[in-house]
């Protein structure tokens, strides 16, 4: 294993610290809390966001808290959610007076720390919704398992419920605009090589070298089948088949289309990917009107990409376009 | 009265389940990499060496003190699926322990009994969902069923250890419903989960030290 | 090799495709020429920008065509310098009856070919000047030599230089800053793997498990050196050391640090350096006011990373900060 | 009268080169990665294969003609150092050829001169700086001095190989200070020059097929 770290056990708590370092007026990293909230405080009244989950992920979600996204963020160990301290203390520092949404990635342990950090705060008078992210069509949506994974939709869903919250919306409002962009979000991933978390310094899996995992999640585990290697044209094909066949857009709809890098993956990769998807999804009769290209959901150095499809309407992408400015987002003018 | 077990009894517990997930850590790891994210050892070492490392304060003089830190500890430090779910099974072993200074081995099955369902109101795990509430429901029904045969609450924690063991064994045939794995449906099938082999070493952690 | 591409022959191609279609208000390809202009026009009368060289370092120069930095790029195939029929083309398509400025990587086949595109182009009356980027520090500056290579510096000349030639300098100054921000600029790289160019189908040298490259450039040659992996402090202090005895700041100064990654190294490692490097600096009684961290200069999915540091005056910081809106930078407001 | 070189027979040299080129072009690439990026062999390959592929154009009746289709279309589509280098190479013999139909020895020798001389004046190399032109230098004075010494044209431009091929090995104990290997400075000793093992390529194609 080579990475760029000193002690393995402390990879997470360095990263925080450049990261702060490097974006002085975006973030502070609150040590005793392990948490990452804003450098400046939003003015009062603006609906608290925060999200959280497992680090080695980066820049989710740490490198999303900032104006017009998140309030606070709580990054766990590597590939593990936070604990209900840090989401009680990310809660405080996000509440202005007006309420807090918890955005909760669908994994097990996430909603399990949540549901505890949410018992403990039941104490406390702050208002507290969440929206449970579950874009992964990997997964059958069946009753009786933990369901789909959250993936790319945190990241959608942070952006335009971000936006809908510093606009001024009340906590309902936020809620209802987040459950809408997850609800009409997919997402599907491919892999094409295992990640090494630092503390176990060597790859979770071997991947033979004309293998790939399909369906794969964000924290390194297998994905839903193993299958030769392919053309990114072919494996275009699969993302969009699966994703589509499971959002059911309405003919000509306007698509926010995300290809996402698992880390490892160069930029100019995920473009050739961006262009298969493109072209097959206007062939399909389909509009991308708005796009994401890059690492913004990843599992350490793990190769591979996935695909986001959005199906907007004309909030979502006004809110969309909205001003944002966090260490990895950044786009519009603020006021 | 059917055995005893004290404060000092149950630190001994906490001390012999941190050393067999060190002695383990590498084997929780890679069955969790089969399904998971390969650091479910990682994790409960984390856990359990933050919940004894120091030793326990003297102020924990009954069993609801010690295994409220030992569960809340675990909350605070672990995070994931298992620091969730092992922390409010000791969290609500030390509630059902009640204001007691010592335990009886009824009691004691009581604890556990409501740990497991405490795990169940956590994360919704049912037997066969191939997590370690497999390992734990048989080993709940085994202390129960042999204490009521008026075994001995040390024989009745090795026949409880056995069936946790058997547990496990249990969960290499199933498919994960729950937790990460469930998202690899059957290419779990074959390997014990991970969660199910701790609690088994947890389960056998009892039956060498409460005795 | 397992890469998201078709045909290895035309993956520069693919991703020039997918590049523009990802960005169409940015960016057009126009493919006749195979060069990357902006989507809109700039106003008339601005100077132009340009740069070029081998693909396989994206976002550069590609992902910063757009208002505030360049106004064409001429990607060549992958580590190959664009061919001087490119750079005529995106010369003419830069100018604007004010002249254009070529940015040029000191690289044999860059400056070769822009010299051969300089020559074609004295008979067509457009202004031409230009700026070599010479920050390597990691090979000696000796006469009878090709010099030090261009790496990171490049973004810091085209953002800045970009800004100048955005408010309406004339060739002259535009050519003065970009001059200056070369001068003050110096890098220092360490490669963690080799890449694999996917023509070649195989890692371009075999790196053992523990040991690196260090005084890498931008092409997947090795490195000046190679040593035994060592932690990230350790590595940090050799890139501070490497870059400061060279570009010896002012005490005191106003640093712009840039840790840049290679392509294949996640972003929580490039801020855990980052953190170690902005550490380093300020016990160096230096004084670190912006940072740029990310994938900028790559070399494919090569793991490593480099350290830019840019001792700043006044006016780079004012230009630094002026508004950019490309595909891989963004920030600030358009008029 | 020393020899005879016609457009037909720039033609077959041309289709020689790239047929060596193609069967070198991983020995190339393997050169190229010990002090460069891998691909002088791909890229000369692209470049050759663009300038004879489809056969020449029937208008390219003269040397000027055929060599500054095979120069432009080098320039044209091979980029880096060696697009440059080479592209200048034949552009200077095409110029020098005049507008002669076909030249003789002595003319060719001067042709190969002014190539040279375009390699150094588009990258300033010397002999010594680990490039080609440490194979093309001795081989433009080997056919000098043998057309001086009367040898036909077919033994002069045989010598000349012989003397790029001992140029090539020449490479072999230098540091590279020129071209992208001059980064690596003596990590480039104990590896034949890329370049300077394809120009000998070159000569080689010119020594089988100019006669
Ligand atoms: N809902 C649940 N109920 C009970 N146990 C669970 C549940 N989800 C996961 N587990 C257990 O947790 C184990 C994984 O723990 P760990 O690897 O530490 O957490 P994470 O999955 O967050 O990485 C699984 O092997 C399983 O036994
Ligand atoms: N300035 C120069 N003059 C002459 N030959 C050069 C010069 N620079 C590089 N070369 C030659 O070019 C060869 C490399 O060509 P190639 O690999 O195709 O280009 P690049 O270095 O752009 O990848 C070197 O082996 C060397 O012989
Ligand atoms: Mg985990
Ligand atoms: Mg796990
Ligand atoms: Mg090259
Ligand atoms: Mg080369």
């Amino acid at each position: 294993m080579k990475k760029f770290l000193n002690d393995p056990a402390h990879a997470v708590t360095d990263y925080l610290v450049g990261l702060a370092a490097a974006h002085p007026t975006i973030v502070k990293f609150d040590a005793a809390h392990r948490i990452i909230v804003r450098a400046a405080d939003p003015r009062t009244g603006k609906v608290g966001l925060i999200a959280g989950g497992g680090s080695g992920c980066e820049p989710l979600h740490t490198g999303f808290v900032g104006h017009g996204m998140l309030d606070a963020a709580c990054p766990g160990e590597i590939f593990t959610s936070p604990v209900p301290k840090q989401i009680v203390a990310a809660t405080r520092a996000a509440d202005q007076g007006s309420g807090v949404l918890h955005v909760i990635k669908n994994f097990s342990g996430e909603v399990m720390n949540f549901g505890m950090a949410t018992e403990l705060l039941a104490f406390e008078g702050i208002a507290i919704d969440s929206v449970l992210i579950d874009d992964d069509v990997s997964i059958p949506d069946m009753p009786g398992t933990a369901g789909r994974r959250g993936l790319g939709a945190t990241v959608l869903v942070e952006k335009i419920a971000g936006a809908a919250a510093e606009r001024g919306d009340d906590l309902a409002s936020v809620t209802c605009i987040a459950r809408r962009v997850n609800a009409r979000t997919r997402t599907f991933g491919v892999g094409l090589s295992s990640c090494t978390p630092p503390l176990r310094g060597k790859p979770i899996y071997d991947l033979p070298d004309d293998e790939i995992e399909i369906g794969i999640g964000i924290s390194g585990e297998p994905g839903r089948e193993r299958v030769a290697m392919r053309n990114v044209q072919e494996i275009a094909r699969t993302m969009i088949a699966e994703v589509l066949a499971d959002l059911r857009p309405t003919p000509g709809a306007a698509l926010l289309v995300m290809v996402n890098g698992m880390g490892a993956t160069p930029l100019s990769e995920l473009y050739v990917l961006y262009g298969e998807c493109d072209q097959a999804l206007r062939s399909a009769g389909l509009n991308p009107v708005r796009s994401l290209v890059g690492n913004y959901v990843t599992s350490l150095d793990q190769a591979g990409a996935a695909l986001t499809i959005l199906e907007l309407d004309d909030e979502m992408t006004v809110l969309w376009d909205a001003p944002v400015r966090t260490s990895s987002i950044t786009w519009g003018a603020l006021a | 009265m059917n055995g005893r077990v004290d404060t000092a009894q149950l630190a001994a517990w906490m001390c012999e389940c941190s050393r067999l997930i060190d002695v383990h850590i590498d084997t929780l790891n890679d069955l969790d990499a089969t399904g998971g994210d390969a650091d479910h050892g990682s994790n409960l070492e984390r856990g359990f060496t933050a919940a004894t490392a120091s030793g326990f304060s003297e102020k924990m003089t009954s069993p609801r003190e010690l295994l409220k830190h030992v569960g809340s500890t675990i909350v605070d430090i672990v995070g994931g699926s298992s620091g969730a779910v092992y922390g409010t099974f000791f969290l609500r072993m030390a509630l059902a322990s009640g204001e007691l200074k010592w335990v009886d081995g009824a009691t004691f099955a009581q604890m556990l009994r409501a740990g497991g369902q405490g795990i169940i109101d956590r994360g919704g795990a049912q037997v066969g969902d191939k997590t370690l509430y497999d390992s734990l429901a048989p080993a709940i029904a085994a202390l129960d069923n042999a204490l009521v045969a008026g075994e001995t609450l040390a024989s009745a924690l090795q026949m409880a250890a056995e069936a946790a063991e058997a547990g496990r064994d249990s969960t290499v045939a199933l498919a994960a419903r729950k937790g990460r794995a469930s998202y690899l449906g059957d290419r779990t099938i074959g390997y014990a989960d991970a969660g199910a082999t701790s609690m088994a070493l947890v389960l056998r952690a009892a039956a060498t030290t409460l005795i």
